[in-house]
C-alpha cells in the first residue's frame, strides 16, 4: 500500500513537472494556434542561465536572471520572427519553431557540453516524509508551484480582457485587428509567459532526483506533449489534469514493470504516449479542450 | 520537379497567379501540358545522365533525396490535400523499412536480438512492404478520423513512440536496438550492388550507388506523375474538399470516412515505400531510427515545399535532405571550425545551426513554401477566407 | 470628425484594380449609404478605410484618407479603431470559438471601463435580446442572422464615432432589418456617423443622408439619399422598380402586379434598366444526359447509386 | 419531398419542433421565419448533416433520415449553403466541378495513371460545369480562386456547385443574400428557370421578401421551431401570425425589404 | 625519419599496405559520441585516443615510419547514423580504433566482417567479442557484473540468500550485464529482481521505489550515468540504503557534482574493465592530459581510450613485424598478439579465441570527490571465484 502510494505521490510530483511543461505549449497555442516545438529549448536555455549564474550571484537571483532572460528570448523569437509571417498557414510557423528549436539546442549543447550542471537549488536532495512516504522536497515545491502557477494563468485567461483578445487573435487575426486588437501585443506577452514558465520548470526539472542540467533535459519536452493535448491544447486546467494523469500513469507503469513484462522493456516511457492516444479516442479534443464546432 | 501548382484548374498554367487578368480567358483541358509537361522530362533527363558525372557522395545523397521525396509527396496528400496533420510519418516509413528487411533479409542468430527473416525475392519484399505500411495506415485512419489539427498531429506522433517500442519488442522482426541489415536490391537477378554483376556503362563502373541512382529515379517519378495526376483528378478535389470543409465536402456526396481512410492508405503507401529506400541507402535499420526528428523533417519537407503542391514536396525533399549531407560535406572547409569533440564550433554543429537558419529563412521569406514563389496571390486569399467556418 | 476620401486607387497583388479615382466624404454626424453591385469595390473601400488592406494584398496606389482630418492611409487597424471607426466586416467574421459574451467584450478591448462595458453590452442586448438569450453560446453555433447581429452589437461595443457596415443587413429577417435602419438613427442621433454599404438600398438609402453608388471601381452616382432613391436607375438596378415610386411594401401584394405571388411565372423580362448586364442573355440549363456506363466498375473510387439519375 | 414531424433539439434549445411540410415535385417551395426559427437546421436534418431527434424525412418513397450525407446527396438532393463552405483557393470551376463527385468514378487508380476512361470523363463533366456556371452568371470567373471573388459571386458558385450534382431536389439557403435588387432578380429568374426546364423541386429560404413572393408556389414559416403558417404566398402575406413572427408592419423608415421586381413584363 | 624511401619499406625490411594507408599516414576510423547520451564518456574516451596518438606519432610511430590519424565522426548514439558513418570512412581506413556504444558496434559486425577490418569497440557485449572483426579491450559485461558480486559477497556486503536489484537497459549491454547477475545469482542462491528500462529513460524513482518494496539488498545498474544518479537520488529519497554496483558505463565524475553526490559516495561500486586514471599505470596518460587540459578534471574513460588505443598498437606493431598492414594482416595480427598485455592499464587480454571474454581481470573503485577521475581504486585485476566457473559453463 505505501508502495503504490508512494508510486501515486511520485507521479503527481513527476506530474506536475509535465503541467508547468504543458501549459507553456497551451498559452502558446492560445496566442498562435501553433505547437511550440522550441519550448524545449527555452527549458535547457532557462536551466543553462541559471546554471551559469548561479555560482556568483546566487540561487534567487539566478532565477530570476533565467526567467527574464528566457522570457525575453522567447519573447525577441516571437518578434523577430513569428510576427512576421504571421499569416502563414499554422504548419508553417511550427515547423519554424523546429528551426528555432534546432538553433538554440544546437548552441546550448554545444555549451553544455557533457557536464551536468547544477542549478545549485538550496533545497538539494533533501526528503521529505508524508504520511509514511518519502518525496523529493524539489518535487514537493513543484507540486505547489505549478498549482499556483496554473491557478494564476487560469484567473487571467478567464476574467481578463487579455484572455479574450488573445483567443480571438488566434482565432481570425484579421477582425480581431478591426475590433481594436493588437495581436502582435497580445501575442507577444504570452511568448514572455511561456518563455518564463520554461526557466520555472525548468528549475524543478533538473532538482532531485534529476541529477541537474543535461542536454537530454529538452526531450522530457516530448512526454509533456502528451499531457497538453490529453488535457486539451487551450485549457490550463487541462495542462494540470493531463500533466497529473500523464506523470501518474508513467509512474505506476515503471513501478509495476516487473508484473508487466510482456509489454516489453522501457515501456513506462510510452505510457504517457498511449493513454493520450486512448483518451482521444474517446475525448477528440482532449479533457478539457474546446471542441471545434462547425455548423453550416 | 516543374509543376507545383496541383490546385490549379487544367486552364490555368503554373505561372497564372494573376486571375483577375486572365479576364474570360477560358479554354477547355488540354492547354497545360506543354510547357509544364516540357520542362518535366528535361529535368528528367538531366537526372538520368548525372551517374556518369558524380561521385558516390553525390550519387548517395541523390538516392536519399528520391526516397525523401517519394515520402514527402505521401505526406503532402495527408497534410496538403487532405488537410490531416500527422506527425507519424516516421511510424509509417519505420513499418516499410522494418517489413522489407524481413520480408527480404536473412536471419541472424547472434547477439542479444536475433532476428529472422523471410528471404523473399526484394522486389516481393518491396511490394509487401509497401502494402503492409498502407495497412497500418489504414488501420489508424479510424483514430485520425476522429481527430482535428494539432490534436491528429500529437496523436500520430504517439504512434511514433509506440511504433519504436513495439518494433524494439519484437526484435525478430527488427533487431531490436542493435537493428538489422537491409538485403540489397535485385530485380530479377541483377542486383543493386557494387558487383554481382559488374558493370560498366559507356566506361562509367556502375555500382551500388550508380544502380540506386535509378532505381530511385523511375520510383519518384513514377510516384510523382501519379500523385500529381490522382490530385488534380477527381479524388484530389474530393480530399481537398474534405480538408475546407468535410460537411460541405459530405453534402456534395463525398464520402468522408471512405476518402479519409483512402488519404491515409496511399500516403503511408507512398511512405512505406519511402522506408524501404531509405533503408537502402543506410543499408541498416534500427527502430530507434524512425524516431520524432524523422516525422519533424518530412512535416518540414512539404512546409517548405509548399503545402499542398506534389512538386513542392519533391523540391523540399531535396531540400531538407541535402542539406545536412552538403552542410557536413563542405562545413569541412569553413575556416574557424574545430574537430569534433575539442569544445569549439565542430562541422557538424556548423551544419546543424545552417540548417536551423536555413529553415527559419525559407519561412521568413516563402511563407507559403518554396512552390509558393509562383503561386503567390491564390494562396494569400485562401488563407484569409479559409480562417472562415461555414455557418 | 469628419472621413474624407479622394482619389483613391487601390490594387490587389499588384495588378487588379479594385478602385480608380473614389471621391467620398462623410461629415461629421451624417449617414451615409454606399450601393453597387458585387464586385463594385465597396468592400474594398472599407478596408482602404480601415487599414486592412495589407491582409488582402492590397494597397493604396494613389489619393488619401482621412479622418478627422489625419491619414488612415497605412494605418494599423487596431489604430483606426483607437480613432473611433469601427467596421462590422462583411460575412460576419464573429469569433466562432468565443460565447456570444466574449465576442462582445473582445469588440469592447479598447474601453477600460468596465462600467461602460456593461452599459455598452446591456445595450446591445436591449437592441438584440436575441443575442441575450443566447449569451453563453459559442458564436459558431448561432444561427446566420444571429451571428450577423452579434457582429453589429459587438462593433458598438467600442462606441465608435464613425461605425462603418458591409451588408449589416445580410442574412437579418425583415423585421430585424427595419430595426437595424432604426437602431442606425439612433447611434447617430448620439453622435456616430455611419457609413453603410448595402444591397438592401431601400433601406440604406431610406436612413442615409447622402448616398453613393459604387461600379466597378468608380464612384457612378452620388447625392442625397432621397434624389438618389428617386432617381430611375437606381430605383431599377439596386430598388428593383421600373420607376421610383413610394416605398415597397405593395409592390409584391400589388393585385396582378408582375411576378405576382404563386403565379409561377415560367420566363421572366428584362430585369430593368441598361446597366443590368448581368441578364444579358436568357438563362437556361439543358438536363444532362448522363453518358452511357462503362465496364470500368472495379477501378472507380466511391462510385454510387443515383449516378444515372434523371 | 416530405418532413414529417422533425424534431431537433441541442441541448435544452429546441431548434425544430413537430416540424412537417410537403414540396410537391417540380415547385418552388419557400420556408420563412426570423433569424433563428430554425430554417437552416431543417436544411440540416434533411441534407444528413444533423441527426433529427424525432420525425423523418422522405423523398418519393425513400427515408432520407438515418442517412448519412453523401448518400442523401446520391439520393438526388442538392443544397447551397447559407454561408459559403467551398474550397477558397480552389477555382470556381473546381469548386463546380466538385459536385460531379457522385456522377463521375475515376477513383486514385484511374486517375492517377491517367487512364482513357477517366480522362474523358473529366472532360465530358468539365463541359456541363461550364454550362452551369454560364447559366448562374459565372462563365467569366470560371478559373478565379474562389477566396478572392465578391460576396455575391460566392453565392452564385454555391448555387452552382449544388446544381452540379443534377439534383432533384435544389435546397437553396439564402441564395441572394447581399445581391442587389437587379441581381436578385437575376437569381430568381435561374431559379424559375429550375424548375421550369428541369423540373427540380427546390426548397428555398430567404429573407429578401420581393424574391419569396415572387418564386414560391407554396410557403412554410417557423418560428421558433414551430411551423406557423403554410400557404399560398397570396395567404401568408396576410397572416397575422406572419406578420407578427417575421414580417413586420413596415415603419415610416421605409427600412424593409425591397419590393419585388418586375419579374415579368406587364401584361 | 623523412628519408623519401617507399613506404613499403621499414627496418625489418618489406610491408605490404593497403586501404587506409597513404604514404606514411595511417588513418584509423573513431565512431564516437559526443552528443548522445553517453557524450561525456564519448569525450573522454577519444581524448584519451588522441594523447595517445599524438604521442606516438612524436615517438616510435607504427613500424617507424607510420603516423597515425584519426577520422573522427560522432554519431550521437544513434545506430543508423553510425552505419552511414561507417559507409563513409571504411574505405579510406585501416580499421577502427574506436566504435561506442553496443548497438552500433552490434549494427556493423556484418559490415566489418564483409569489409575484413578491424575495431575495437567501446563496449564490452558478449556478442561483440564473437566477431573476428573486434578486439573488445576488457572483459565482457557478464564476466565484469559476476566480478562485481563476488566483490560485493566477498566484503560481506550481501550475502546468500539475498535479493538483489538490477536495473538495466534493454540492450546488447543491459541484457549481458544481466546474463552475468543471473548467473551469479544461481550460483550463490540469491534472487533478482529486474528492472528493464529504456535508455532514454529519465526518471529513477518509481523503479527504486518498486525495488525497495521488494526489499532488495544491493542494486546492479547497467545504465546510463545521469540514470547512476537518479537512482542513487531516489534511493536516498525512498530510504534505501544498500550498495549500489555500476559497470564501467554509469560513472562519471560530474555525478558528483549533483544532488546524488552523498549516496554515490556512501554505497557506490564501480567495475569496469581499466584502471583508473589516477592510478599509476596511466601516470603518463594522466600527466599528458593535465598538460593539455590544465583546468579539466579527466575521468577514468580517457584511459579507456588509451588503452584501447594501446591494443591497436600493439596489433599494428605485430602486423608490421609481420609484414602485412593491409587489412587482412592486421586482423590476422589481432589473434596472434595475445596474451596481450597494456602495461597495466587493463587486465591480460587474449583475442585467440573468438566467442570468449578477452579477459576476466576486472577494476574496482569508489567515487572519492578531488582525486583524477573521481573515483579511487580499491581493487586491480580482480578475478572473482565465480568467474572461472561461469567462463567454463
Ligand atoms: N483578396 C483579393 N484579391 C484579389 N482581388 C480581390 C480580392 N478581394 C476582392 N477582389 C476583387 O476586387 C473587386 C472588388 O471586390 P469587393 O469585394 O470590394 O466588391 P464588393 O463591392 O464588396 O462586392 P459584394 O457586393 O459582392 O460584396 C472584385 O473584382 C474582386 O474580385
Ligand atoms: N449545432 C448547434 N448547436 C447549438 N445550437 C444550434 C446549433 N445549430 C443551430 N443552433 C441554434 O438553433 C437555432 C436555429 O438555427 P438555424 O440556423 O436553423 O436558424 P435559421 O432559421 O436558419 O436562422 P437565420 O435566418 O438567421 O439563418 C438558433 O438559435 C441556433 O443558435
Ligand atoms: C561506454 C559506453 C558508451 C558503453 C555503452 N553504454 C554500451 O552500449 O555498451
Ligand atoms: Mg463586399
Ligand atoms: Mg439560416
Amino acid at each position: 500500500m505505501t508502495t503504490f502510494l508512494s508510486f501515486l505521490l511520485n507521479g503527481l510530483s513527476l506530474g506536475s513537472l509535465y503541467a508547468l511543461i504543458a501549459l507553456g505549449f497551451v498559452i502558446i497555442y492560445k496566442a498562435s494556434e501553433i505547437l511550440n516545438f522550441a519550448h524545449g529549448a527555452f527549458l535547457l536555455l532557462g536551466a543553462y542561465v541559471i546554471a551559469r549564474v548561479e555560482p556568483s550571484v546566487g540561487f534567487a537571483a539566478a532565477v530570476a536572471i533565467g526567467i527574464a532572460v528566457t522570457a525575453l528570448v522567447a519573447l525577441a523569437s516571437e518578434q523577430i520572427l513569428f510576427s512576421r509571417v504571421r499569416s502563414a498557414h499554422v504548419a508553417s510557423l511550427t515547423i519554424m519553431t523546429l528551426g528555432l528549436d534546432v538553433l538554440i539546442t544546437t548552441d546550448l549543447t554545444r555549451r553544455i557540453g557533457s557536464s551536468v550542471m547544477s542549478l545549485g537549488q538550496p533545497w538539494g536532495a533533501d526528503v521529505v516524509r508524508l504520511g509514511g512516504v518519502n518525496i523529493s522536497e524539489n518535487r514537493l515545491t513543484a507540486i505547489g508551484v505549478a498549482f499556483v502557477l496554473i491557478g494564476l494563468l487560469f484567473a487571467a485567461f478567464r476574467f481578463t480582457s487579455w484572455g479574450v483578445a488573445l483567443r480571438a487573435a488566434a482565432e481570425d487575426p484579421e477582425a480581431a485587428a478591426l475590433m481594436g486588437i493588437r495581436q502582435a501585443r497580445v501575442g507577444a506577452v504570452a511568448w514572455l509567459i511561456a518563455g518564463g514558465l520554461a526557466a520555472v520548470a525548468a528549475v524543478f526539472l533538473t532538482g532531485s532526483p534529476t541529477p541537474g542540467l543535461e542536454p537530454n533535459l529538452r526531450t522530457i519536452a516530448f512526454a509533456a506533449f502528451p499531457a497538453a493535448i490529453l488535457g486539451g491544447l487551450d485549457s490550463t486546467t487541462g495542462a494540470l489534469a493531463g500533466g497529473l494523469i500523464v506523470g501518474v500513469a508513467e509512474s505506476l507503469f515503471a513501478g509495476y514493470s516487473s508484473d508487466l513484462t510482456f509489454l516489453g522493456g522501457g515501456f513506462s516511457v510510452v505510457v504517457p504516449y498511449v493513454v493520450m492516444m486512448l483518451v482521444l479516442v474517446v475525448r477528440p479534443a482532449g479533457l478539457f479542450g474546446t471542441k471545434e464546432l462547425h455548423r453550416v | 520537379m516543374s509543376d507545383t501548382t496541383t490546385q490549379n484548374t487544367p486552364a490555368a498554367g503554373p505561372g497564372s497567379t494573376a486571375p483577375g487578368t486572365a479576364g474570360t480567358r477560358r479554354a477547355l483541358p488540354l492547354r497545360r501540358p506543354a510547357a509544364g509537361s516540357l520542362l518535366l522530362i528535361v529535368f528528367v533527363a538531366v537526372l538520368a545522365v548525372l551517374p556518369f558525372y558524380l561521385e558516390e557522395f553525390w550519387l548517395r545523397t541523390g538516392f536519399a533525396v528520391f526516397g525523401a521525396a517519394i515520402g514527402a509527396i505521401g505526406l503532402n496528400i495527408l497534410v496538403g490535400t487532405t488537410g490531416q496533420l500527422s506527425l507519424g510519418h516516421a511510424f509509417f516509413l519505420a513499418v516499410g523499412g522494418i517489413s522489407y528487411c524481413w520480408l527480404s533479409g536473412e536471419s541472424n542468430d547472434s547477439g542479444s536480438h536475433p532476428y529472422v527473416g523471410l528471404g523473399l525475392p526484394p522486389l516481393v519484399g518491396m511490394v509487401l512492404a509497401v502494402g503492409i505500411s498502407g495497412l497500418a495506415g489504414l488501420v489508424f485512419s479510424p483514430i485520425g478520423a476522429r481527430l482535428k489539427g494539432l490534436y491528429l498531429g500529437i496523436a500520430s506522433l504517439g504512434l511514433v513512440f509506440v511504433g519504436i517500442h513495439v518494433f524494439n519488442s519484437i526484435s525478430e522482426v527488427s533487431g531490436g536496438h542493435n537493428g538489422r541489415v537491409v538485403p540489397d536490391f535485385s530485380l530479377f537477378g541483377f542486383t543493386f550492388d557494387d558487383t554481382d554483376p559488374d558493370l560498366y556503362v559507356l566506361n562509367v563502373e556502375f555500382e551500388k550507388f550508380e544502380r540506386l541512382w535509378y532505381l530511385g529515379l523511375v520510383l519518384a517519378v513514377g510516384c510523382y506523375l501519379f500523385a500529381r495526376a490522382a490530385l488534380n483528378g477527381r479524388p484530389g478535389r474530393a480530399l481537398r474538399a474534405v480538408r475546407d470543409s468535410e460537411i460541405a465536402a459530405s453534402v456534395n456526396g463525398v464520402n468522408v470516412t471512405a476518402y479519409r481512410a483512402r488519404a491515409f492508405l496511399l500516403s503511408s503507401m507512398y511512405a512505406g515505400l519511402s522506408g524501404v529506400l531509405f533503408a537502402l541507402s543506410i543499408g541498416s535499420v534500427a527502430p530507434e531510427s524512425f524516431a520524432i526528428e524523422i516525422s519533424v523533417q518530412y512535416l518540414a519537407m512539404i512546409v517548405l515545399g509548399g503545402l499542398g503542391s506534389v512538386g513542392g514536396a519533391c523540391a523540399g525533399a531535396a531540400f531538407v535532405t541535402a542539406l545536412p549531407y552538403v552542410l557536413r560535406q563542405y562545413a569541412e572547409s569553413i575556416p574557424g571550425l574545430s574537430e569534433p569533440g575539442t569544445g569549439g564550433v565542430s562541422y557538424s554543429e556548423a551544419a546543424r545551426y545552417a540548417y536551423g537558419a536555413a529553415v527559419i529563412l525559407v519561412i521568413v521569406f516563402w511563407p507559403s513554401g518554396l512552390a509558393g514563389i509562383t503561386r503567390g496571390l491564390k494562396a494569400a486569399a485562401s488563407r484569409r477566407a479559409s480562417r472562415q467556418a461555414p455557418t | 470628425m469628419e472621413l474624407d476620401v479622394s482619389g483613391l486607387q487601390v490594387t490587389y497583388a499588384g495588378v487588379i484594380r479594385a478602385l480608380r479615382d473614389i471621391d467620398l466624404r462623410v461629415g461629421t454626424g451624417e449617414i451615409v449609404a454606399v450601393l453597387g453591385s458585387n464586385g463594385a469595390g465597396k468592400t474594398t473601400l472599407l478596408r482602404a478605410i480601415t487599414g486592412s488592406l495589407k491582409r488582402h494584398r492590397a494597397r493604396v496606389d494613389k489619393g488619401q484618407v482621412t479622418f478627422g482630418g489625419r491619414s488612415l492611409v497605412d494605418a494599423h487597424p487596431a489604430d483606426v479603431v483607437n480613432r473611433g471607426v469601427v467596421l462590422v466586416p462583411e460575412g460576419r467574421r464573429v469569433f466562432g470559438r468565443l460565447s456570444v459574451e466574449e465576442n462582445l467584450k473582445a469588440g469592447a478591448i479598447s474601453v477600460r471601463s468596465r462600467a461602460t462595458r456593461a452599459e455598452r453590452r446591456e445595450k446591445v442586448y436591449g437592441m438584440f435580446p436575441r443575442l441575450a438569450e443566447r449569451s453563453g453560446q459559442r458564436a459558431a453555433l448561432l444561427s446566420g442572422g444571429e451571428q450577423q447581429m452579434l457582429a453589429i452589437g459587438r462593433a458598438l461595443m467600442s462606441g465608435p464615432r464613425l461605425l462603418l457596415l458591409d451588408e449589416p443587413s445580410l442574412g437579418l429577417a425583415p423585421q430585424i432589418v427595419t430595426h437595424i435602419g432604426e437602431v442606425l438613427r439612433q447611434i447617430n442621433r448620439e453622435g456616430t456617423s455611419v457609413m453603410l454599404v448595402e444591397q438592401n438600398a431601400a433601406m440604406a438609402l431610406g436612413v442615409a443622408d447622402n448616398g453613393y453608388v459604387l461600379e466597378l471601381g468608380r464612384v457612378e452616382l452620388s447625392g442625397p439619399a432621397a434624389e438618389l432613391a428617386a432617381s430611375d436607375d437606381i430605383a431599377s438596378l439596386y430598388l428593383g422598380r421600373g420607376h421610383a415610386d413610394g416605398t415597397d411594401r405593395e409592390a409584391p401584394g400589388k393585385p396582378g402586379g408582375p411576378g405576382g405571388p404563386g403565379s409561377g411565372v415560367g420566363g421572366s423580362g428584362s430585369p430593368g434598366g441598361p446597366k443590368a448586364g448581368t441578364a444579358a442573355q436568357q438563362p437556361t440549363l439543358s438536363r444532362w444526359t448522363p453518358p452511357p456506363r462503362g465496364r470500368f466498375g472495379l477501378l472507380g473510387a466511391g462510385a454510387v447509386t443515383g449516378a444515372g439519375r434523371p | 419531398m416530405e418532413v414529417d414531424d422533425v424534431t431537433v433539439r441541442f441541448g435544452a434549445l429546441t431548434a425544430l419542433s413537430g416540424v412537417s411540410l410537403r414540396a410537391e415535385p417540380g415547385t418552388v417551395h419557400a420556408v420563412i421565419g426570423p433569424n433563428g426559427a430554425g430554417k437552416s437546421t431543417l436544411f440540416n436534418v434533411i441534407s444528413g448533416v444533423y441527426r433529427a431527434s424525432a420525425g423523418s424525412v422522405r423523398l418519393g418513397g425513400t427515408t432520407l433520415t438515418g442517412r448519412r450525407p453523401h448518400r442523401i446527396t446520391a439520393l438526388g438532393v442538392g443544397r447551397a449553403f447559407q454561408n459559403m463552405a467551398a474550397s477558397p483557393s480552389e477555382s470556381v470551376e473546381e469548386n463546380i466541378m466538385l459536385g460531379r463527385h457522385l456522377l463521375t468514378r475515376a477513383g486514385f487508380v484511374g486517375s492517377g495513371l491517367k487512364l482513357p476512361w477517366a480522362v474523358r470523363e473529366q472532360r465530358l463533366h468539365r463541359a456541363r460545369v461550364v454550362e452551369i456556371a454560364q447559366f448562374v452568371g459565372l462563365g467569366h470567373l470560371l478559373d478565379r480562386p474562389l477566396g478572392i471573388l465578391s460576396y455575391g459571386d460566392r453565392k452564385r458558385v454555391e448555387v452552382a456547385r449544388a446544381l452540379a450534382t443534377e439534383p432533384r431536389v435544389l435546397l437553396l439557403d439564402e441564395p441572394v443574400a447581399g445581391m442587389n435588387a437587379a441581381e436578385t432578380l437575376r437569381m430568381s429568374e435561374i431559379v424559375l428557370s429550375v424548375r421550369e426546364s428541369l423540373g427540380i423541386t427546390v426548397l428555398l429560404v430567404e429573407h429578401d421578401m420581393s424574391m419569396i413572393m415572387s418564386v414560391a408556389d407554396r410557403i412554410s414559416v417557423l418560428d421558433f421551431g414551430r411551423l406557423i403558417a403554410d400557404g399560398t404566398p397570396a395567404q401568408i402575406q396576410n397572416d397575422p401570425a406572419v406578420i407578427a413572427a417575421y414580417l413586420g408592419t413596415g415603419t415610416e423608415t421605409g427600412a424593409a425589404p425591397a419590393p419585388a421586381p418586375a419579374t415579368a413584363p406587364s401584361p | 625519419d623523412d628519408e623519401d624511401t617507399p613506404p613499403a619499406e621499414n627496418s625489418t625490411g618489406v610491408v605490404r599496405t593497403g586501404a587506409g594507408i597513404e604514404g606514411d599516414v595511417i588513418t584509423l576510423g573513431v565512431l564516437t559520441d559526443f552528443t548522445g547520451v553517453n557524450a561525456a564518456s564519448g569525450k573522454d574516451v577519444t581524448e584519451g585516443q588522441r594523447i595517445y596518438w599524438d604521442q606516438l606519432n612524436k615517438g616510435e610511430k607504427i613500424c617507424g615510419r607510420f603516423t597515425v590519424e584519426l577520422d573522427i565522426k560522432d554519431h550521437g548514439y544513434n545506430v543508423q547514423t553510425a552505419v552511414t558513418q561507417y559507409a563513409e570512412s571504411s574505405g579510406d581506413v585501416l580499421g577502427f580504433v574506436q566504435v561506442l556504444g553496443s548497438p552500433m558496434a552490434t549494427a556493423l559486425i556484418p559490415e566489418l566482417e564483409k569489409d575484413g577490418l578491424i575495431g575495437i569497440p567501446v563496449a564490452w557485449a558478449k556478442n561483440l567479442a564473437a566477431s573476428p572483426g573486434y578486439a573488445v579491450p576488457g572483459p565482457t559485461y557478464d564476466v565484469e557484473t559476476i566480478n562485481g558480486l563476488d566483490y560485493l559477497l566477498s566484503e560481506g556486503l550481501i550475502k546468500e540468500g539475498d535479493k538483489i536489484g538490477h536495473i538495466f537497459h534493454d540492450s546488447e549491454y543491459g541484457n549481458n550485464a544481466l546474463e552475468g547477475s543471473k548467473f551469479f545469482a544461481a550460483q550463490h542462491g540469491l534472487t533478482i529482481a529486474e528492472q528493464r528500462i529504456g535508455a532514454a529513460e529519465p526518471d529513477m524513482t518509481s523503479r527504486v521505489t518498486a525495488l525497495a518494496a521488494e526489499g532488495v539488498k544491493a542494486i546492479v545498474l547497467t545504465t546510463q550515468p545521469s540514470q547512476t544518479a537518479g537512482v542513487a537520488a531516489a534511493a536516498n529519497g525512498a530510504g534505501l540504503d544498500v550498495p549500489l554496483l555500476g559497470n564501467a558505463p554509469t560513472f562519471f565524475p560530474t555525478l558528483l557534482d549533483t544532488p546524488a553526490r552523498d549516496n554515490l559516495i556512501k554505497n557506490f561500486y564501480l567495475v569496469g574493465p581499466n584502471v583508473g586514471v589516477g592510478l599509476p599505470p596511466a601516470a603518463d596518460l594522466l600527466k599528458a592530459y593535465k598538460d593539455k587540459f590544465p583546468n579539466v578534471e579527466p575521468s577514468n574513460s580517457v584511459v579507456t581510450g588509451y588503452s584501447s588505443s594501446k591494443i591497436m598498437e600493439l596489433i599494428l606493431q605485430k602486423a608490421c613485424e609481420d609484414g602485412d598492414l593491409t587489412p587482412e594482416g592486421v586482423l590476422a595480427a589481432k589473434a596472434a598478439i595475445s596474451p596481450a598485455e597494456t602495461d597495466g592499464l587493463t587486465g591480460t587480454l587474449d583475442f585467440s579465441k573468438t566467442g570468449i571474454s578477452p579477459s576476466r581481470e576486472s577494476f574496482l573503485a569508489r567515487p572519492k570527490p578531488g582525486v583524477p577521475g573521481s573515483t579511487e581504486g580499491v581493487e586491480g585485476n580482480y578475478e572473482g571465484p565465480t568467474v572461472a566457473a561461469y567462463v567454463r559453463s
